[in-house]
Protein backbone atom coordinates (compact mmCIF):
# COMPACT_ATOMS: atom_id res chain seq x y z
CA UNK A 1 0.00 0.00 0.00
CA UNK A 2 1.71 3.43 -1.19
CA UNK A 3 0.16 6.44 -1.93
CA UNK A 4 0.64 8.14 -5.07
CA UNK A 5 0.33 11.61 -5.48
CA UNK A 6 -0.32 13.35 -8.76
CA UNK A 7 0.55 17.22 -9.60
CA UNK A 8 0.40 19.74 -12.52
CA UNK A 9 -0.47 18.29 -16.12
CA UNK A 10 0.05 14.69 -14.57
CA UNK A 11 -3.02 15.50 -12.16
CA UNK A 12 -5.16 16.38 -15.23
CA UNK A 13 -4.09 13.71 -16.94
CA UNK A 14 -4.76 10.53 -14.68
CA UNK A 15 -7.69 12.42 -13.86
CA UNK A 16 -7.19 12.01 -9.89
CA UNK A 17 -4.78 14.13 -7.14
CA UNK A 18 -4.24 10.82 -5.38
CA UNK A 19 -4.84 7.20 -4.68
CA UNK A 20 -4.03 4.74 -2.53
CA UNK A 21 -2.32 1.85 -4.82
CA UNK A 22 -1.76 -1.98 -3.90
CA UNK A 23 1.47 -2.94 -5.11
CA UNK A 24 4.60 -5.19 -4.76
CA UNK A 25 6.59 -2.91 -6.90
CA UNK A 26 10.55 -2.49 -5.65
CA UNK A 27 11.37 0.32 -7.76
CA UNK A 28 9.37 4.01 -9.04
CA UNK A 29 10.08 2.47 -12.43
CA UNK A 30 8.29 -1.14 -11.54
CA UNK A 31 5.22 0.68 -9.78
CA UNK A 32 5.12 3.20 -13.28
CA UNK A 33 5.11 0.12 -15.48
CA UNK A 34 1.90 -1.30 -13.27
CA UNK A 35 0.31 1.84 -13.71
CA UNK A 36 1.07 1.93 -16.99
CA UNK A 37 -0.47 -1.56 -17.73
CA UNK A 38 -3.95 -0.55 -15.79
CA UNK A 39 -5.75 2.32 -18.17
CA UNK A 40 -4.50 4.13 -21.59
CA UNK A 41 -4.74 7.65 -19.08
CA UNK A 42 -1.82 6.41 -17.06
CA UNK A 43 0.03 5.03 -19.89
CA UNK A 44 -0.81 8.53 -21.86
CA UNK A 45 0.55 10.77 -18.36
CA UNK A 46 3.65 8.33 -18.29
CA UNK A 47 4.40 8.17 -21.89
CA UNK A 48 7.54 10.35 -22.28
CA UNK A 49 9.12 10.09 -18.35
CA UNK A 50 11.81 12.95 -19.18
CA UNK A 51 8.98 15.05 -19.18
CA UNK A 52 8.17 13.46 -15.22
CA UNK A 53 9.99 14.49 -11.81
CA UNK A 54 9.33 11.62 -9.13
CA UNK A 55 9.95 12.29 -5.06
CA UNK A 56 9.52 9.72 -2.95
CA UNK A 57 8.42 10.40 0.49
CA UNK A 58 8.70 14.26 -0.38
CA UNK A 59 12.32 14.17 -1.40
CA UNK A 60 13.15 14.59 -5.01
CA UNK A 61 14.58 11.41 -6.33
CA UNK A 62 14.97 9.61 -9.81
CA UNK A 63 12.70 6.46 -11.20
CA UNK A 64 15.82 3.59 -10.12
CA UNK A 65 14.65 4.83 -6.55
CA UNK A 66 14.02 1.61 -4.15
CA UNK A 67 10.65 1.83 -3.40
CA UNK A 68 10.99 -0.46 0.02
CA UNK A 69 9.33 1.55 3.20
CA UNK A 70 7.92 4.08 1.12
CA UNK A 71 5.07 5.77 1.74
CA UNK A 72 4.17 8.27 -0.53
CA UNK A 73 4.89 8.64 -4.14
CA UNK A 74 4.61 11.67 -6.32
CA UNK A 75 4.66 12.36 -10.27
CA UNK A 76 4.70 15.67 -11.67
CA UNK A 77 6.65 17.57 -14.36
CA UNK A 78 9.78 19.87 -13.67
CA UNK A 79 8.60 22.55 -11.48
CA UNK A 80 8.32 26.24 -12.28
CA UNK A 81 8.77 27.67 -8.97
CA UNK A 82 10.07 31.42 -8.40
CA UNK B 1 10.61 31.32 10.66
CA UNK B 2 12.36 31.33 7.69
CA UNK B 3 9.86 29.57 5.08
CA UNK B 4 6.24 30.68 4.25
CA UNK B 5 3.94 29.09 1.63
CA UNK B 6 0.61 30.85 1.52
CA UNK B 7 -2.56 31.38 -0.56
CA UNK B 8 -2.75 35.26 0.76
CA UNK B 9 -1.31 37.88 -1.02
CA UNK B 10 1.38 39.28 0.69
CA UNK B 11 3.08 43.30 1.61
CA UNK B 12 6.67 42.78 0.46
CA UNK B 13 7.50 46.38 2.38
CA UNK B 14 6.39 45.14 5.62
CA UNK B 15 7.94 41.73 4.65
CA UNK B 16 11.17 43.45 3.94
CA UNK B 17 11.17 45.57 7.11
CA UNK B 18 10.05 42.82 9.42
CA UNK B 19 13.28 40.83 8.02
CA UNK B 20 15.54 43.52 8.31
CA UNK B 21 13.75 44.49 12.31
CA UNK B 22 14.71 40.32 12.32
CA UNK B 23 18.55 41.45 12.07
CA UNK B 24 18.91 44.02 14.90
CA UNK B 25 23.15 43.56 16.52
CA UNK B 26 23.62 40.86 13.89
CA UNK B 27 25.93 43.00 12.22
CA UNK B 28 24.78 41.86 8.79
CA UNK B 29 25.10 45.43 6.84
CA UNK B 30 23.84 43.59 3.95
CA UNK B 31 20.21 43.22 3.17
CA UNK B 32 19.15 41.56 -0.52
CA UNK B 33 15.29 40.99 -1.16
CA UNK B 34 13.88 39.44 -4.89
CA UNK B 35 10.68 39.46 -5.47
CA UNK B 36 8.82 37.64 -8.21
CA UNK B 37 5.69 39.52 -9.98
CA UNK B 38 2.91 38.52 -12.19
CA UNK B 39 3.72 39.41 -15.46
CA UNK B 40 1.08 39.23 -18.58
CA UNK B 41 3.74 38.87 -21.34
CA UNK B 42 0.56 37.14 -23.66
CA UNK B 43 -1.14 40.50 -22.88
CA UNK B 44 -3.86 38.60 -22.34
CA UNK B 45 -3.21 36.85 -18.81
CA UNK B 46 -6.37 36.98 -16.36
CA UNK B 47 -5.09 34.47 -13.60
CA UNK B 48 -2.17 32.91 -12.88
CA UNK B 49 -2.51 29.57 -10.86
CA UNK B 50 0.29 28.33 -8.83
CA UNK B 51 0.02 24.52 -7.49
CA UNK B 52 2.15 22.94 -5.16
CA UNK B 53 2.82 19.98 -3.01
CA UNK B 54 2.01 20.86 0.98
CA UNK B 55 4.49 18.94 3.06
CA UNK B 56 7.09 19.01 0.69
CA UNK B 57 7.41 22.54 -0.71
CA UNK B 58 8.21 23.67 3.13
CA UNK B 59 10.85 20.82 3.83
CA UNK B 60 12.28 21.80 0.20
CA UNK B 61 12.20 25.42 0.70
CA UNK B 62 13.92 24.70 4.12
CA UNK B 63 16.44 22.33 2.84
CA UNK B 64 17.46 25.18 -0.33
CA UNK B 65 18.06 27.95 2.74
CA UNK B 66 20.23 25.24 4.73
CA UNK B 67 22.06 24.66 1.53
CA UNK B 68 22.47 28.51 1.16
CA UNK B 69 23.48 28.69 4.78
CA UNK B 70 26.34 26.51 4.11
CA UNK B 71 27.83 27.92 1.23
CA UNK B 72 27.75 31.47 2.81
CA UNK B 73 27.82 33.18 5.93
CA UNK B 74 24.52 34.56 5.96
CA UNK B 75 22.89 35.82 9.13
CA UNK B 76 19.32 35.39 8.03
CA UNK B 77 17.53 33.91 5.06
CA UNK B 78 13.94 33.78 4.41
CA UNK B 79 11.69 32.65 1.72
CA UNK B 80 7.83 33.20 0.81
CA UNK B 81 5.92 31.52 -1.66
CA UNK B 82 2.59 31.96 -2.87
CA UNK B 83 -0.07 29.67 -4.28
CA UNK B 84 -3.76 29.41 -5.62
CA UNK B 85 -4.61 32.27 -7.68
CA UNK B 86 -3.08 35.77 -8.32
CA UNK B 87 -3.24 38.51 -10.85
CA UNK B 88 -0.50 40.02 -13.20
CA UNK B 89 1.25 42.89 -11.00
CA UNK B 90 0.85 40.71 -7.78
CA UNK B 91 3.87 39.30 -5.69
CA UNK B 92 4.17 35.90 -5.80
CA UNK B 93 7.12 35.24 -3.91
CA UNK B 94 9.88 36.66 -2.04
CA UNK B 95 13.15 36.04 -0.88
CA UNK B 96 15.64 37.97 1.45
CA UNK B 97 19.47 37.49 2.95
CA UNK B 98 20.88 38.95 5.37
CA UNK B 99 25.05 39.11 5.14
CA UNK B 100 28.00 41.05 6.96
CA UNK B 101 29.24 41.86 2.85
CA UNK B 102 26.97 42.28 0.14
CA UNK B 103 29.12 39.80 -2.07
CA UNK B 104 27.44 36.92 0.13
CA UNK B 105 23.95 38.32 0.56
CA UNK B 106 23.59 38.94 -3.34
CA UNK B 107 25.19 35.46 -4.05
CA UNK B 108 23.11 33.73 -1.56
CA UNK B 109 19.99 35.64 -3.26
CA UNK B 110 20.53 34.78 -6.11
CA UNK B 111 21.43 30.39 -5.53
CA UNK B 112 18.05 30.24 -3.46
CA UNK B 113 15.95 32.01 -6.54
CA UNK B 114 17.63 29.55 -8.77
CA UNK B 115 17.08 26.66 -6.95
CA UNK B 116 13.17 27.09 -6.05
CA UNK B 117 12.75 27.92 -9.51
CA UNK B 118 13.31 24.51 -10.61
CA UNK B 119 13.77 22.50 -7.12
CA UNK B 120 10.95 23.76 -5.42
CA UNK B 121 7.45 21.84 -5.90
CA UNK B 122 5.33 24.56 -7.45
CA UNK B 123 3.66 24.93 -11.01
CA UNK B 124 2.29 27.76 -12.78
CA UNK B 125 -0.65 27.87 -15.16
CA UNK B 126 -1.39 30.66 -16.99
CA UNK B 127 -5.55 31.39 -17.57
CA UNK B 128 -6.40 33.57 -20.22
CA UNK B 129 -10.15 34.22 -21.89
CA UNK B 130 -9.03 31.59 -24.07
CA UNK B 131 -7.44 29.11 -22.64
CA UNK B 132 -5.13 27.97 -19.94
CA UNK B 133 -1.96 26.35 -20.04
CA UNK B 134 0.80 25.25 -17.60
CA UNK B 135 4.22 27.43 -18.03
CA UNK B 136 6.97 25.32 -19.42
CA UNK B 137 10.02 24.91 -17.36
CA UNK B 138 12.94 27.10 -18.88
CA UNK B 139 16.08 25.50 -20.00
CA UNK B 140 18.14 28.71 -18.65
CA UNK B 141 16.67 28.33 -15.54
CA UNK B 142 18.51 24.67 -15.52
CA UNK B 143 20.83 25.88 -16.55
CA UNK B 144 21.57 28.62 -13.94
CA UNK B 145 21.82 25.90 -11.51
CA UNK B 146 25.15 24.37 -13.10
CA UNK B 147 26.93 27.40 -12.09
CA UNK B 148 26.35 26.38 -8.27
CA UNK B 149 27.99 22.84 -8.66
CA UNK B 150 31.23 23.92 -8.31
CA UNK C 1 12.94 59.94 -9.61
CA UNK C 2 15.50 57.23 -9.90
CA UNK C 3 17.89 59.09 -7.33
CA UNK C 4 17.35 60.85 -3.44
CA UNK C 5 19.86 61.64 -1.06
CA UNK C 6 18.51 62.63 2.10
CA UNK C 7 19.46 63.37 5.60
CA UNK C 8 16.02 61.72 6.74
CA UNK C 9 15.71 58.24 7.41
CA UNK C 10 13.93 56.18 5.38
CA UNK C 11 11.42 53.30 5.21
CA UNK C 12 12.86 50.51 3.12
CA UNK C 13 9.29 49.18 2.79
CA UNK C 14 7.94 51.89 2.03
CA UNK C 15 10.12 52.63 -0.86
CA UNK C 16 9.76 49.33 -2.11
CA UNK C 17 6.72 49.19 -2.62
CA UNK C 18 6.23 52.63 -4.23
CA UNK C 19 9.22 51.48 -6.14
CA UNK C 20 6.99 48.15 -6.93
CA UNK C 21 3.98 50.06 -7.64
CA UNK C 22 5.89 52.00 -10.57
CA UNK C 23 6.30 49.42 -12.24
CA UNK C 24 2.23 48.09 -12.88
CA UNK C 25 1.36 47.34 -16.25
CA UNK C 26 5.66 47.13 -17.04
CA UNK C 27 6.38 43.76 -17.30
CA UNK C 28 8.95 43.79 -14.80
CA UNK C 29 8.71 40.38 -13.36
CA UNK C 30 11.53 40.60 -11.21
CA UNK C 31 12.33 43.39 -8.36
CA UNK C 32 15.65 43.49 -6.59
CA UNK C 33 16.65 45.61 -3.07
CA UNK C 34 19.69 46.01 -2.09
CA UNK C 35 20.00 47.68 1.85
CA UNK C 36 23.19 48.59 3.39
CA UNK C 37 22.60 49.28 7.61
CA UNK C 38 25.05 50.40 9.95
CA UNK C 39 27.31 47.99 11.30
CA UNK C 40 28.87 48.14 14.41
CA UNK C 41 32.03 46.15 13.75
CA UNK C 42 34.68 47.21 16.55
CA UNK C 43 31.19 47.33 19.71
CA UNK C 44 31.96 50.80 19.82
CA UNK C 45 30.03 52.38 17.37
CA UNK C 46 28.15 55.43 18.05
CA UNK C 47 27.52 57.05 15.65
CA UNK C 48 28.43 56.52 11.63
CA UNK C 49 28.14 60.20 10.21
CA UNK C 50 28.50 60.16 6.00
CA UNK C 51 29.48 63.45 4.30
CA UNK C 52 29.06 63.59 0.47
CA UNK C 53 29.42 66.45 -2.07
CA UNK C 54 25.90 67.79 -3.13
CA UNK C 55 25.62 68.43 -6.80
CA UNK C 56 27.90 65.95 -7.83
CA UNK C 57 26.59 63.22 -5.56
CA UNK C 58 23.47 63.28 -7.37
CA UNK C 59 24.75 63.65 -11.00
CA UNK C 60 27.46 60.57 -10.02
CA UNK C 61 24.25 58.53 -9.03
CA UNK C 62 22.46 59.51 -12.44
CA UNK C 63 25.38 59.14 -14.79
CA UNK C 64 25.62 54.95 -13.05
CA UNK C 65 22.13 54.53 -13.43
CA UNK C 66 22.34 55.46 -16.57
CA UNK C 67 25.53 52.98 -17.27
CA UNK C 68 23.28 49.87 -15.68
CA UNK C 69 20.22 50.38 -18.10
CA UNK C 70 22.34 50.83 -21.03
CA UNK C 71 24.06 47.11 -20.11
CA UNK C 72 20.84 45.74 -18.85
CA UNK C 73 17.40 46.00 -20.25
CA UNK C 74 15.95 47.39 -17.08
CA UNK C 75 12.09 48.45 -16.92
CA UNK C 76 13.48 51.03 -13.73
CA UNK C 77 16.25 51.56 -11.08
CA UNK C 78 16.34 53.52 -8.35
CA UNK C 79 19.01 54.84 -5.57
CA UNK C 80 18.53 56.15 -2.64
CA UNK C 81 21.42 57.26 -0.15
CA UNK C 82 21.64 59.25 3.07
CA UNK C 83 24.34 61.54 4.77
CA UNK C 84 24.46 63.22 7.77
CA UNK C 85 24.28 61.00 11.13
CA UNK C 86 22.73 57.72 11.71
CA UNK C 87 23.38 54.87 13.85
CA UNK C 88 24.03 51.02 14.23
CA UNK C 89 20.56 49.60 12.47
CA UNK C 90 19.69 52.30 10.68
CA UNK C 91 19.22 52.01 6.81
CA UNK C 92 22.25 53.81 5.09
CA UNK C 93 21.05 53.38 1.67
CA UNK C 94 19.31 51.24 -1.01
CA UNK C 95 19.36 50.55 -4.62
CA UNK C 96 16.07 48.57 -6.43
CA UNK C 97 15.79 47.37 -9.78
CA UNK C 98 13.36 46.33 -11.88
CA UNK C 99 13.95 43.61 -14.73
CA UNK C 100 11.85 41.49 -17.27
CA UNK C 101 14.54 38.59 -16.19
CA UNK C 102 15.62 38.05 -13.05
CA UNK C 103 19.61 37.79 -13.88
CA UNK C 104 19.33 41.42 -15.21
CA UNK C 105 17.91 42.60 -12.04
CA UNK C 106 20.46 41.22 -9.63
CA UNK C 107 23.29 41.98 -12.64
CA UNK C 108 22.14 45.38 -12.38
CA UNK C 109 21.72 45.59 -8.47
CA UNK C 110 25.31 44.55 -7.89
CA UNK C 111 26.82 46.94 -10.79
CA UNK C 112 24.68 49.81 -9.28
CA UNK C 113 26.56 48.67 -5.98
CA UNK C 114 29.85 48.38 -6.54
CA UNK C 115 29.97 51.78 -8.53
CA UNK C 116 28.09 53.82 -5.97
CA UNK C 117 30.92 52.24 -3.17
CA UNK C 118 33.52 53.85 -5.10
CA UNK C 119 32.92 55.78 -7.22
CA UNK C 120 30.10 58.06 -5.50
CA UNK C 121 31.01 61.14 -3.98
CA UNK C 122 30.21 59.33 0.39
CA UNK C 123 32.68 59.00 3.16
CA UNK C 124 31.81 57.88 6.09
CA UNK C 125 33.60 58.47 9.59
CA UNK C 126 32.68 55.93 12.84
CA UNK C 127 32.46 57.76 15.87
CA UNK C 128 32.92 55.73 18.77
CA UNK C 129 32.89 57.34 22.39
CA UNK C 130 37.12 57.00 22.41
CA UNK C 131 37.64 57.91 18.80
CA UNK C 132 36.38 59.12 15.35
CA UNK C 133 38.04 57.84 11.87
CA UNK C 134 37.24 58.10 8.59
CA UNK C 135 36.36 54.49 6.89
CA UNK C 136 39.39 53.85 4.88
CA UNK C 137 38.57 51.98 1.25
CA UNK C 138 38.68 48.86 0.74
CA UNK C 139 40.81 47.29 -2.11
CA UNK C 140 37.81 44.39 -2.68
CA UNK C 141 35.12 47.50 -3.72
CA UNK C 142 38.14 48.47 -6.45
CA UNK C 143 38.60 44.34 -7.25
CA UNK C 144 34.15 44.42 -7.56
CA UNK C 145 34.30 46.93 -9.88
CA UNK C 146 37.09 45.23 -12.39
CA UNK C 147 34.40 42.59 -13.16
CA UNK C 148 32.33 44.82 -15.22
CA UNK C 149 35.07 46.25 -17.70
CA UNK C 150 34.37 43.39 -19.62
CA UNK D 1 39.32 82.28 -10.67
CA UNK D 2 38.20 78.72 -9.30
CA UNK D 3 36.20 77.31 -6.47
CA UNK D 4 38.59 74.59 -4.76
CA UNK D 5 36.26 71.94 -2.42
CA UNK D 6 37.50 69.97 0.29
CA UNK D 7 35.96 67.02 1.60
CA UNK D 8 36.48 64.24 4.59
CA UNK D 9 40.16 64.31 5.65
CA UNK D 10 41.31 66.51 3.42
CA UNK D 11 38.76 68.65 4.12
CA UNK D 12 39.68 68.68 8.05
CA UNK D 13 43.68 69.02 7.21
CA UNK D 14 42.87 72.00 5.26
CA UNK D 15 40.48 73.44 7.40
CA UNK D 16 38.22 74.44 5.30
CA UNK D 17 35.48 72.76 3.01
CA UNK D 18 35.61 75.58 0.17
CA UNK D 19 38.10 78.28 -0.93
CA UNK D 20 38.01 80.85 -4.12
CA UNK D 21 41.44 80.48 -5.70
CA UNK D 22 43.05 83.23 -7.43
CA UNK D 23 45.03 80.58 -9.71
CA UNK D 24 46.33 80.70 -13.65
CA UNK D 25 46.88 76.58 -13.21
CA UNK D 26 46.41 74.89 -16.41
CA UNK D 27 46.30 71.28 -14.73
CA UNK D 28 44.86 69.79 -11.62
CA UNK D 29 48.67 68.93 -11.15
CA UNK D 30 49.67 73.16 -11.40
CA UNK D 31 47.32 73.78 -8.96
CA UNK D 32 47.91 71.41 -6.75
CA UNK D 33 51.81 72.40 -6.57
CA UNK D 34 50.45 76.10 -6.24
CA UNK D 35 48.57 74.98 -2.92
CA UNK D 36 51.59 72.69 -1.57
CA UNK D 37 53.38 76.07 -2.02
CA UNK D 38 51.42 78.16 0.16
CA UNK D 39 51.17 76.45 3.85
CA UNK D 40 52.25 73.38 5.45
CA UNK D 41 48.57 72.36 5.70
CA UNK D 42 48.20 72.40 2.22
CA UNK D 43 51.38 70.48 1.96
CA UNK D 44 50.24 67.88 4.26
CA UNK D 45 46.51 67.23 2.54
CA UNK D 46 48.60 66.69 -0.70
CA UNK D 47 51.72 64.70 0.39
CA UNK D 48 50.40 61.55 -1.31
CA UNK D 49 48.10 62.15 -4.00
CA UNK D 50 47.86 58.28 -4.47
CA UNK D 51 45.61 58.71 -1.67
CA UNK D 52 43.47 61.27 -3.20
CA UNK D 53 40.60 61.67 -5.69
CA UNK D 54 39.41 64.37 -7.81
CA UNK D 55 36.69 66.27 -9.53
CA UNK D 56 36.23 69.10 -12.14
CA UNK D 57 33.16 70.73 -12.56
CA UNK D 58 31.30 67.74 -10.95
CA UNK D 59 33.21 65.05 -12.80
CA UNK D 60 35.69 62.74 -11.34
CA UNK D 61 39.14 63.03 -13.66
CA UNK D 62 43.10 62.53 -12.56
CA UNK D 63 45.34 65.19 -11.77
CA UNK D 64 46.65 65.78 -15.13
CA UNK D 65 43.35 67.56 -16.20
CA UNK D 66 42.80 71.22 -17.82
CA UNK D 67 41.52 73.53 -15.77
CA UNK D 68 40.71 76.04 -18.68
CA UNK D 69 36.74 76.52 -18.26
CA UNK D 70 36.84 74.86 -14.77
CA UNK D 71 35.15 76.91 -12.25
CA UNK D 72 34.88 74.03 -9.63
CA UNK D 73 37.72 71.44 -8.40
CA UNK D 74 37.42 69.49 -5.50
CA UNK D 75 39.60 67.45 -3.69
CA UNK D 76 39.14 64.50 -1.10
CA UNK D 77 40.03 60.62 -0.37
CA UNK D 78 38.28 57.50 -1.88
CA UNK D 79 35.06 56.97 -1.97
CA UNK D 80 33.66 54.89 1.13
CA UNK D 81 29.46 54.99 -0.52
CA UNK D 82 27.13 52.56 -0.20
Amino acid sequence: MIDVLYFAWVRERIGTPRETVETQAETVQALVDELRAREPRYAAAFQDLSALRVAVDQELTDFTAPLAGAREVAFFPPMTGG
Amino acid sequence: MRVRVQDAPFDLGAEANAFVARQQGAQAGAIVTFTGIVRDIAQGLDVMEIEHYPGMTERALAAIIDQAQQRWPLADAFVLHRYGRMHPDEAIMMVATAARHRKDAFEAAEFLMDYLKSRAPFWKKEHSAQSAAWVEARDEDETALNRWSR
